[in-house]
């Protein structure tokens, strides 16, 4: 983004008006990368759901293996009526998808998709995303209360508990990699995972790195569960609460949280891959062919891209794999299994730290 | 090893913790945690006084405690003779009653409470001396009073025990609010709060602190007397020494060690550690001197006539304190400590004999229901009387050296009359302790039967520390106080008041001698009326005597109506206006009620018309205001939070726009 | 007027419509969400100043955590048709007068209080910089304030808990 | 650049603000959003001193940080107490709450 800011000033455009343009502009992409991706996602899930249950899935719509299904589907959700409940609290309701919406466009400023490759590199990075992902549960509760549907304000309640619940064991799990970095900085976690680990190639903070094995592990738990994702997904379990939060909206709204759920599971995928899993480091293969300043971006955005869907499988796959949990069992796991593990990792990080800096 | 002075308090704190959170799990081995911490500390302190002694000395802050804008106040400790006297004192007299309490309070239930109480106490009384500012002293301050309060209120079910804790509690405050000024006034003169900054920053500051700042008392005047209200309240000094005998409601471990030993005397040791302050404002001293004097001699003549064998010592407690203020007053700051430490072992002494008696007599306290327990109870007996022997000050006992000392100071300080009010208080402290002397161990025996007939010496857990608290009675006086004013004590701590530039009045041996041989004749008279009156039992002189002044008799009796008087002014002061109120109300209204039926009758009386209408309404107007007023009143009090905090919001705006009238803010 | 000054303005009146729209608010969940919105434009002002640690804690802990449990406990006591009932109190006049009041004093000691420096002093990196300090010369304090927050879930746990019988 | 006062003066609108709601608001949580409002004033002016004034290295930020540790514990043990009132006086609004009065 300082990027093209600095272009468009050189090409003579007022500083303010560069600024504002390079900021729309960064949007833009995101919005449409967003967009797209969460697309292919929607469809990729729903290929992969039906072939773990020996299905096809979608098929016809264009052509091969149904691929523009979800395109299909999202024309027709913008073209559908939005329908609002008469109790409903209007103005809210109308917001809630928004906010939803906007917190996961915002988290996308600080995912380093290559070498540089990042809106803004913020120098409280993680912290950003974290609070920053905290807001969601804001839009899901404005909207399950707006709707004025029961219903939805169990779904909302649900996902309010989880959210709160959740947050905890997330940050401390993440504080491991931060006190071995000794920053929040996306790209600075992201350096400090070159070199080799032994024979090993990478460095990544799941290996030689940190050793942050548990410390990702209880991440990825705990961002299941931030994103409301299987086994977690009770806010919006359809066998109990219909549809959750989000019972009462229709077409773009609707389509909104739609794409705001699977924004998110990127980003999440995304920082854990930033985090643990050696961030867009990779073999660089293409400078090659491209060039020096070219290639590495693109081997970067290769990897992190490759790593990040790896991830996002991951994800689909648990859904398949287990069974949602009861509320109890939710609370449970997460205040009485989860935030333990993580606080017994982050001391262990401590002290591994000290004992490093002794010797 | 100096440097190791923080383990003193912080031993304790661990007992504290240990018995505090796990109190349920130690139970009745709480007294070895506690008795082991003590333990400890006072082996730590023993080494500590003994490099001291040596010459060592330590000034150290240890964390920043407060820090806000230029202000800081440090975690600091200070180890110089002085402090270290008082470690001693404190660590050794504390762990000796601490063993003797696991004997006394054996069968209690609330065992593992009672230690951490204790031990916190001790470390509150740790910091209190060791402290290197003000502040902190003050942590300890108001530690050791909370310690008190709690202690006191031990047995809370007993509703005498609980409000004599509240008293105490309540007539500390006082006390305190005359520190905290002090210590602002220190703030803002010489901008710290620690000991040797301040001491220091005298010489600097002159000029400021001899200005006249309120009703013509220089400034220093004013911080010293300040302080000395808050010494008065917590060494129960006139006029607030009425919590120390209801304070005798606590547990007899507790009197001993807190009410006699330790933190009764932190006002002294508070006027004694502001010495430089002092010796700037003489009018102070003589204040000190005056108050100590006379507290003396007033509380001397209480305890003549007690009959609780608990509060004659508490009141023998108060006396003494006036004598170790007495000596601070004069400039005898040394030899005040002198009596501090040695009144500490003697008193504690009493106060554990006491316990051991009262143990015996299975919680009989009236001692007019004892007698004759010498057999009985041999070692409290003879302990008992070693002590008393040194509280009447009969050489070579601790206390003749250090109350002799204080009384030749304020002679050769040519406070005549003071000396007199001092001898007059030695006799009769010679006089009560033989009184107790005599009527609990020997004289008639008015034991009650039932009472009698499992009477028994107390276990060794408690007889010992009784001896040897007997022991160092015996010997300390002479083995540091002689020659008096240039004994190993005073080589010592002297130093340090020399350095505060305390103006030592020469004192020629021959009067030392003569005023040594008149304070031993006037005690020995003391105890010789004693011993007519009491020995036998039988004498009817004491009856005689007070129905001749029975007018005096009943006054003192009464601890001349002093908590009366303050009830009557403090307390009840309140529900009389009420009352008042409430009086005025329905008599007027009644009035109102009859001066309207007498209209009627005489409504031909046309002379007494005009009178009774004018009368009817000027009563009715009257009884208008008075109700509208009380409900007005009472209206007050809404129960909605947020009147209250409209109230306080309101003031707050009140006080900024005062501030900003003021000029401030800019 | 710069970009700075521009945004300044922006998210103060930003903050100040929102705040009076919590205090005077028919509905209180519409005014639980202006809440959050204006600690939003709060935590913009913080970034502003060069805090940007704590306007990402601003989020995180008002956001995200306190008007999240505001909220919930909003949806437990009370329902959707907040029309019509009095939201204030017999004495709202007086205590808006009262605010009015201080508020203006305390403008006036702002205006004319302080003089800051020409220039914008040189401010060290801030995450490092709390920490030590909180490590450091506040190290007691955060203890104190650790402590607090353990006594505070104590005691809510132990509020909210329904009483067995 | 934005004058300090100007940031003062904000802090002080945003506390007499929430000042106003403390005082009039009926419902409790209300009163405890009000509040809040005016912790961030608080928190506000803390921040700008210590960005305009050279001495301060960055302590206010500290105090803001106890400033929000303290908020959340207040607002955790509010809400306790809010749900302790809905259960036993089925009601929320504190000026019908009045039983300790005379």
């Amino acid at each position: 983004m300082d990027f093209l800011i600095e272009k468009a000033t050189a090409l003579g455009v007022p500083t303010l008006l560069a600024q504002v343009g390079a900021m729309l502009a960064v949007c833009a992409v995101i919005i449409l990368y967003i967009s797209v991706a969460a697309m292919f996602m929607i469809w990729w899930e729903r290929k992969i759901s039906a072939h773990m249950q020996v299905r096809l899935g979608p098929m016809r719509v264009g052509g091969w293996h149904g691929w523009a299904q979800s395109i299909a589907d999202g024309v027709k959700l913008l073209l559908k009526e939005d329908i609002i409940p008469t109790q409903a609290d209007k103005l809210v309701f109308a917001l809630a998808p928004i906010v939803v919406f906007a917190t996961a466009l915002a988290t996308y400023v600080i995912v380093p998709f290559g070498p540089g490759l990042m809106v803004k590199d913020l120098n409280i990075g993680v912290l950003y995303y974290i609070s920053i992902s905290s807001l969601t549960v804001v839009g899901i509760i404005m909207a399950g209360w707006s709707s004025n549907n029961k219903y939805s304000v169990l779904g909302a309640m649900r996902s309010a508990a989880q959210a709160v619940s959740y947050e905890v064991p997330l940050v401390v799990s993440v504080l491991g990699v931060i006190m071995i970095v000794g920053s929040l900085n996306m790209q600075t976690i992201v350096e400090h995972q070159a070199g080799r680990w032994g024979p090993l190639p990478w460095n990544w903070m799941i290996f030689g790195g940190g050793l942050q094995v548990v410390g990702f592990l209880c991440y990825f738990t705990a961002a299941l569960a931030e994103c409301n994702r299987m086994p977690f997904d009770i806010p919006e379990a359809e066998s109990e609460l219909v549809a959750g939060f989000h019972v009462e909206y229709s077409g773009i709204r609707f389509s909104m949280f739609f794409l705001a759920e699977y924004a998110n599971m990127f980003v999440v995928a995304a920082i854990a891959v930033t985090m643990f899993l050696g961030g867009w480091r990779g073999p660089d293969f293409v400078s090659p062919l491209l060039g020096a300043t070219l290639g590495p971006k693109v081997a970067g955005v290769f990897w992190f891209l490759t790593k990040s869907y790896f991830l996002i499988f991951v994800m689909m796959w648990l859904r398949w794999t287990l069974a949602r949990l009861r509320v109890d069992q939710l609370m449970h796991l997460g205040w009485k299994v989860l935030l333990p593990i993580s606080f017994i990792n982050l001391g262990a990080t401590g002290l591994w730290l000290v004992l490093k800096d002794m010797r | 090893m100096v440097e190791m002075v923080w383990l003193v308090p912080v031993l304790p704190l661990v007992g504290v913790v240990i018995n505090g959170l796990f109190g349920h799990k130690t139970g009745h081995g709480a007294h070895k945690v506690a008795i082991a911490a003590t333990g400890l500390s006072a082996a730590v302190a023993l080494v500590i006084f003994v490099q001291v002694v040596v010459g060592a000395s330590l000034d150290r802050d240890i964390y920043t405690w407060v820090a806000a804008g230029e202000f800081a106040a440090p975690i600091g400790f200070l180890v110089d003779p002085l402090s270290s006297v008082m470690m001693l004192v404190v660590t050794v007299v504390g762990f000796l009653i601490h063993v003797y309490s696991a004997g006394y309070m054996h069968d209690d239930p609330g065992y593992p409470r009672f230690f951490t109480y204790m031990n916190l106490f001790m470390v509150s009384m740790l910091v209190l001396v060791l402290a290197n500012n003000y502040l902190l002293m003050f942590l300890g301050w108001e530690g050791v009073g909370l310690c008190s309060y709690l202690l006191i209120g031990y047995w809370y079910e007993k509703k005498s025990a609980s409000d004599a804790g509240k008293k105490a509690f309540v007539v500390n405050r006082i006390g305190d609010a005359g520190v905290l000024l002090a210590m602002f006034l220190i703030w803002r003169t010489f901008g710290s709060l620690k000991f040797t900054e301040v001491f220091d920053g005298i010489g600097g500051a002159k000029a400021v602190l001899m200005r006249p700042s309120v009703l013509g008392l220089t400034l220093v005047t004013v911080i010293c007397l300040l302080l000395f209200v808050g010494a008065t309240g917590k060494s129960a000094q006139l006029p607030l020494y009425v919590w120390l005998p209801d304070a005798m409601e606590g547990p007899t471990p507790v009197s001993a060690l807190i009410h006699a030993a330790t933190m009764v005397t932190a006002g002294v040791y508070m006027v004694a550690r502001s010495a430089p302050l002092f010796n700037l404002a003489p009018t102070a001293l003589l204040v000190v001197a005056v108050v100590g004097a006379v507290t003396a001699f007033f509380a001397a003549t209480i305890a003549c006539v007690q009959t609780d064998i608990k509060r004659v010592v508490a009141y023998s407690t108060i006396s003494q304190l006036g004598y170790m203020f007495l000596g601070c007053g004069v400039g005898a700051y040394a030899s005040a400590i002198f009596h501090l430490g040695t009144h500490a072992f003697f008193k504690a002494l009493l106060f554990l004999g006491c316990g051991s008696v009262i143990h015996a007599l299975s919680g009989e306290q009236d001692m007019r229901r004892m007698g004759q327990l010498k057999e009985k109870l041999p070692r409290t007996s003879r302990t008992f009387l070693w002590a008393s022997l040194a509280n009447a000050g009969i050489i070579p006992l601790a206390g003749f050296w250090s109350k002799d000392e204080i009384l030749a100071a304020t002679f050769a300080g040519h406070h005549y009359l003071l000396w007199a009010l001092g001898s007059a208080g030695a006799l009769m402290t010679a006089f009560y302790m033989f009184r107790l002397y005599y009527t609990v161990f020997e004289g008639k025996n008015n034991v009650d039967h039932h009472a009698a007939h499992h009477l028994h010496e107390s276990p060794p857990v408690m007889t010992v520390p009784l001896l040897i608290l007997g022991g160092c009675t015996l010997v300390v006086g002479w083995l540091f106080g002689f020659p008096p004013d240039h004994g190993l004590y005073h080589r010592f701590v002297g130093s340090v008041f020399e350095e505060a530039g305390t103006a030592e009045h020469a004192i020629s041996l021959v009067l030392t001698v003569v005023l040594a041989v008149v304070a031993t004749l006037i005690a020995l008279a003391g105890i010789g009326l004693a011993k007519a009156w009491y020995k036998t039992g039988d004498n009817p002189a004491p009856a005689r005597f007070a129905e001749q002044f029975r007018g005096l008799y009943t006054t003192v009796l009464n601890k001349y109506w002093v908590d009366e008087f303050y009830i009557a002014i403090f307390v009840t002061f309140g529900k009389k206006v009420c009352r008042a109120l409430w009086g005025v109300d329905a008599g007027v209204v009644d009035g109102a009620v009859n001066g309207a039926g007498w209209l009627t009758v005489a409504i031909s009386r046309v002379s007494a018309l005009f009178d009774f209408r004018f009368v009817d309404g000027l009563v009715n107007r009257i009884a208008d205001v008075i109700q509208g007023g009380s409900q007005s009143l009472r209206k007050i009090q809404t129960g909605v939070i947020q009147n209250y905090l409209l109230a306080m919001s309101v003031a707050v705006l009140l006080v900024t726009v005062i501030y900003m009238a003021m000029g401030g803010g800019r | 007027m710069s970009v700075e000054q521009g945004l300044f303005y922006f998210l103060a009146a930003f903050s100040v419509a929102l705040a009076l729209i919590v205090v005077l608010a028919q509905n209180i969940v519409r005014a639980a969400v202006a809440l959050i919105f204006s600690f939003c434009g709060l935590a913009g002002l913080y970034i502003l100043l060069d805090a940007e640690f704590l306007a990402a804690v601003q989020v995180l802990i008002y956001v995200g955590g306190i008007t999240i449990l505001l909220l919930f406990a909003i949806l437990l006591t009370s329902r959707i048709a907040g029309k019509g009932v009095r939201v204030l109190n017999e004495q709202k006049v007086v205590s808006g007068i009262v605010a009015v009041v201080l508020m203006v004093l305390l403008g006036l000691a702002a205006t004319r209080g302080f003089e800051a420096p020409a220039e914008l002093p040189k401010q060290p990196e801030n995450t490092p910089r709390i920490g030590t300090l909180l490590m450091t010369t506040y190290a007691l304090p955060f203890e104190a304030v650790s402590i607090l927050l353990l006594a505070g879930m104590v005691g809510a746990i132990f509020l909210a808990r329904k009483e067995e019988k | 650049m934005v004058p300090l006062s100007h940031y003062l003066v904000l802090s002080a609108i945003l506390f007499g603000i929430g000042l106003f709601g403390a005082l009039s608001r009926r419902h409790a949580i209300s009163i405890l959003m009000a509040i809040e409002v005016m912790f961030n004033a608080v928190n506000l002016s803390f921040i700008a001193f210590s960005r305009y004034l050279p001495q301060s290295q960055m302590q206010g930020h500290v105090f803001a940080v106890f400033v929000i540790a303290v908020a959340a514990a207040e607002a955790a043990i509010g809400l306790a107490i809010v749900l302790g009132l809905y259960r036993n006086f089925k009601t929320v609004n504190v000026d019908e709450i009045n039983l300790m009065k005379w």
